[in-house]
């Protein structure tokens, strides 16, 4: 799972050269849209706009791969689950389970949603630096409190997961090997908790350092944004896009797999 | 800023850490503008401590500390903190921006200067530190001795005018560290140098503070503590090993049996002339010393003797 | 425990999101520039916890820790969570874009009834008190989620009843796993740390500090 | 083990970051047991990286490594990691218990030990890095320099045949620092040393590898190495301190007008004969150099004078 999101953010490509901030917009309603589907059909070719869209971002097959492989497999249960415990008529019977077609469409309908949003996710955090991203959010009006603590949290996280990987070493290194006794449970307390206490106090370190090189509760950036009507194009196709898609959807064209709308 | 105001000064210190160890016990000295100080002692000493409590990231159990005359308490702390710059001692709690870059331009940036002279320092302090084209790297895949440079250059870039390094030439190179000591020699800011490297403080500092169990125990000339090895080594520490090999030079020549005693006058008397001894790149600077008995006309006078070092340059 | 994008209708995905800026709005009002790094920090473990597998039996499940936020942060364990989804959202495609609102209403307000249950501790006078109520607060912010993922899924639609059955079943071992791991670690921080620790006191830390020379003469307070 | 056995070897050994920085660069060598090498090399050289492979922290690009004869890899890191012991450069990665003792009597532990055995070692362990006392006090609230010290000790106290050491010094006061070198001198273990202070690598090892840019430079007797100042210079390094201040007498000597040329002859004689001088505490060692000019007959053999530190002790 790559935790550097935007390990590949400086690729050539037009997304990468799209304004974050008109970039996350507009890909951010296209997501919201696709959630929102609920034919076949349609969710297909959501699907393969966002596929399209991906190619377009330039990012590696197996980079995006490591992260769909998780999403499938979290997933994967609902292909078994909703065929045999849809409330409805059963076309035959798996071991006395009933098993029901509409279950199987709405299965296949979610996990088609899914993929579609997790590659354009992608596509949207994957072709800027995280902080720029971040950046363009707060341009975008989220609370800017919230977007600092996002970027804390994503250099924190980076810490944490190097620094407990070297304490795992550090413990295999001295010759610790995990079993399933007691004595294991009791050195996984301590360490979750020295993690813990250990990440508190860097924190408030790195806090204290940070207030002094002049830190008064807004971060500052050399980033700066800006859009040509290159940006606002390629804004007006993915939008005028996710719109034909949702009002084909609702027309009726298609039959929808039952979703128990209210 | 004249040289008579006090950059730093404190009076009756105490710090109790919040699990009840009590580290500086009433510390009392005062740093004129313009000085560079080691602050020397053993481990635990509370160096680092005492340190913090300077720009406010603690604040005193008991005691005061002003800075510039402004007494650092939650009211003045953003003032304080444009004016002095510390450099912790651990490289990891001061790099917490995705790039080199955006590490190095965060202290310019609070300041709220403009773009071009935020990169401007920037340019400049990774140039000091020699990790130019490091910009776009993440801080934290750097080598640890990279990061420390980082670190400094962090601070380096916000230029406060004064300066407080925790233990900087740890774990860097030895040419990285031969610039950093000839950059602190030829900087005209108030210099507050922590170091276990007494051969730095040795080359760098004029004035040598020695705190041991939370208590100065000597505060004097550089040259006159670091030459006492009796001191020194009641407070677990030792010669500057540029002195020391001086010393066992010395040692050597008086147990050498098999040489005769005009041989041995004609070395003694060198050794003895240039018993302080400072290594730069390429430049021979020696001091004689204050109680010299050699050559009493001497006193309180340095000598710099150029002395292009020879063969491989 | 993550709902994924495309199953929840939009009237549930549409209160998840009300719901969550709601309560983020008014926790945040509690959250002072100081806090940041400590939230944030929280933010990561947590953040970083749900890549830790446990393995039971044949398979694993990942830590979740709302129990173990909300035990630390106390309210401010609401943003904090929210934070953390949404950077699992955004860097391994855990739950969805839409259902942020969701999760966070089903895993931030575990994290804020485990503060409850934490706070109770103080009406009782017993040793290992903060393992004992810890654990309590684990299990009882996983307790909630599982509630509130069944009703989300429910609410959607009936077809979901039974998946929201068996979610809440395979929910069993991941509630005695955290109360334990949250037991542990709040047993932990009150011997190390307590001032770590959300909603504590000031005269129940003091005796948790090692006695100094210094502070032994004096009378403990009260 | 005998003495023909090597210890650590690595052929051809490639290893590259997961963000593609390809680091080190074909590394083959050698270390037999009970050698001390000591590796150097500028900031970012990769000698980090190098010891991250040895008990398979990192597994190499390319390459093998063979410690004793087995080959590190998945299957054989438990038998590995019982014979290589590395204390890494930042102490924060090794300490993960909740006290000191915990700390230092994990390893012990982990091997089976009966607990007066473990708590022994502790002791033992603790007193070499003087933290006596310290058992009860929690890592995380100890000065960096504390923090060091006990990352040695928890190597220390495992006790495996061979040890590797990165920067072990830094961050030490120089007493205990000194009591390190001491340490490591008297030891009969395998050691391989990475650190920026030639001094102690002088003082150490016998053998000096020099990394630069994830390649081996330079692989000899660590006296030639660290005394080849041109060498020295273009991998970004410095003589020994020790060395400089030899060498800046030297230049002194040269460059003083004003004395006779008897007297310069003698005083030169004698700093060309004592030109690798270690200083110990109270106690002096001097080499003569292998390929020394002025004293033919003492080819490849050492000198040990005994010459009692004078006033101070
Ligand atoms: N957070 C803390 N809580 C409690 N005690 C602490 C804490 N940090 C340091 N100490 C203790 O305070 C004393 C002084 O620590 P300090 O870090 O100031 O020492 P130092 O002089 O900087 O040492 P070093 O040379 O090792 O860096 C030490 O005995 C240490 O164990
Ligand atoms: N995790 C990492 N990811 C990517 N590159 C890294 C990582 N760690 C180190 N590097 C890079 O690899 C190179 C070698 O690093 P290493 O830590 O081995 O150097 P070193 O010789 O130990 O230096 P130092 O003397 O500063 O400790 C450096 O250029 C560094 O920037
Ligand atoms: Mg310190
Ligand atoms: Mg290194």
């Amino acid at each position: 799972m790559p935790l550097d999101i935007d390990r590949f953010a400086k690729r050539a490509s037009p997304l990468q050269r799209w304004d974050p901030r008109i970039k996350l917009f507009t890909l951010g309603i296209f997501v919201f849209s696709v959630a929102l589907l609920k034919t076949l059909p349609i969710a297909c070719i959501a699907l393969a706009l966002a596929i399209s869209i991906l190619r377009l971002s330039n990012l590696p097959y197996d980079f995006v791969a490591s992260s769909v492989k998780w999403v499938i497999f979290f997933l994967l249960p609902f292909f078994i689950i909703m065929p045999l415990s849809y409330p409805g008529e059963a076309a035959f019977y798996v071991i006395g389970l009933p098993f029901a077609w509409e279950g199987l469409q709405l299965a296949t309908l979610i996990f088609i949603k899914a993929v579609a949003i997790i590659l354009t996710t992608f596509s949207m955090f994957g072709t800027s630096r995280f902080d720029v991203s971040m950046i363009a959010l707060q341009h975008l009006k989220c609370p800017k409190i919230l977007v600092q603590m996002l970027l804390f949290t994503y250099r924190y996280t980076f810490v944490f997961i190097d620094e407990m990987r070297r304490m795992q070493v550090a413990m295999r290194a001295r010759g610790f090997v995990m079993k399933s006794d007691l004595n294991t449970m009791q050195v996984m307390g301590n360490f979750v908790g020295t993690l813990l206490v250990r990440s508190f106090e860097r924190s408030e370190r790195v806090y204290k350092a940070m207030l002094s090189k002049g830190y008064q509760g807004e971060l500052h950036s050399m980033v700066r944004f800006k859009s040509e009507r290159q940006d606002f194009i390629k804004s007006a196709l993915v939008l005028t896009t996710a719109i034909i898609m949702l009002s084909l959807d609702f027309s009726g064209l298609f039959l929808p797999a039952k979703q128990g709308w209210f | 800023m004249s040289k008579n105001t006090p950059a730093i000064e404190t009076s009756q210190l105490f710090f109790t850490y919040p699990d009840g160890h009590a580290v500086l016990k009433s510390i009392t000295c005062t740093i004129r503008a313009g000085e560079k100080v080691a602050l020397i002692g053993p481990n635990g000493a509370g160096k680092s401590t005492f340190m913090s409590l300077l720009n406010g990231v603690e604040l005193p159990t008991n005691g005061q500390v002003h800075i510039n005359g402004t007494r650092v308490e939650k009211a003045s702390l953003i003032e304080i903190r444009r004016k002095i710059g510390i450099v912790f001692q651990d490289p990891d709690d001061q790099l917490f921006c995705p790039t080199v870059y955006d590490d190095v331009a965060f202290g310019p940036l609070n300041l709220g200067l403009p773009r071009d002279e935020v990169d401007q320092r920037v340019q400049e302090s990774l140039a000091l530190v020699g990790l130019e084209g490091f910009d776009e790297r993440s801080s934290y895949h750097l080598s640890f001795g990279e990061r420390k440079r980082l670190a400094l250059a962090t601070v380096l870039s916000y230029r406060p005018e004064i300066l407080v390094f925790d233990e900087p030439s740890t774990n860097m190179d030895p040419l990285n560290r031969r610039k950093l000591i000839n950059w602190l020699k030829s900087s005209d800011k108030t210099i507050l140098l922590c170091t276990h490297d007494l051969d730095i403080a040795l080359e760098v500092c004029d004035r040598c503070i020695l705190l041991t169990d939370g208590k100065i125990v000597a505060d004097d000339a550089a040259s006159r503590i670091l030459h006492n090895r009796q001191l020194l080594e009641e407070n677990n520490l030792e010669l500057p090993l540029a002195l020391m090999t001086h010393e066992l030079l010395n040692n050597i020549l008086k147990n050498q049996d098999d040489l005769d005693e005009d041989h041995r006058f004609i070395i003694g008397n060198f050794l003895h002339a240039h018993r302080h001894v400072h290594g730069a790149d390429g430049e021979v600077h020696f001091h004689v010393h204050a109680h010299d008995d050699l050559n009493p006309t001497h006193t309180h006078h340095d000598h710099d003797h150029q002395g292009g070092s020879s063969e491989n340059r | 425990m993550h709902i994924s994008d495309g199953i929840l209708s939009a009237p549930v995905l549409t209160a998840g999101f009300i719901g969550t800026v709601a309560l983020a709005a008014y926790t945040l009002r509690q959250l002072d520039l100081d806090d940041i790094p400590k939230v944030s920090v929280i933010t990561s473990v947590f953040f970083v916890a749900s890549l830790i597998h446990v393995p039971i039996g044949p398979s694993s499940v990942h830590l979740i820790l709302g129990g173990l936020v909300g035990v630390v942060l106390g309210m401010r364990a609401f943003p904090a969570i929210m934070l953390g989804i949404i950077l699992q959202t955004i860097l391994f495609g855990h739950g969805g874009v839409t259902v942020i609102g969701v999760n966070t209403m089903m895993l931030g307000g575990g994290g804020l009834v485990a503060y409850g249950v934490w706070q109770l501790r103080h009406r009782f006078n017993i040793k290992k008190k903060e393992m004992l109520f810890g654990g309590l607060a684990g299990a009882s912010a996983i307790f909630f989620s599982g509630i509130v993922l069944a009703l989300a899924l429910v609410t959607t639609g009936e077809e979901f009843i039974a998946t929201a059955g068996y979610t809440l079943i395979a929910h069993i071992p991941v509630i005695i796993i955290e109360a334990l791991i949250v037991g542990a670690c709040a047993a932990f921080l009150a011997k190390v740390k307590p001032d770590a620790l959300a909603g504590q006191l000031p005269t129940s830390a003091a005796p948790a500090v090692e006695p100094t020379t210094d502070s032994r003469n004096e009378k403990p307070p009260r």
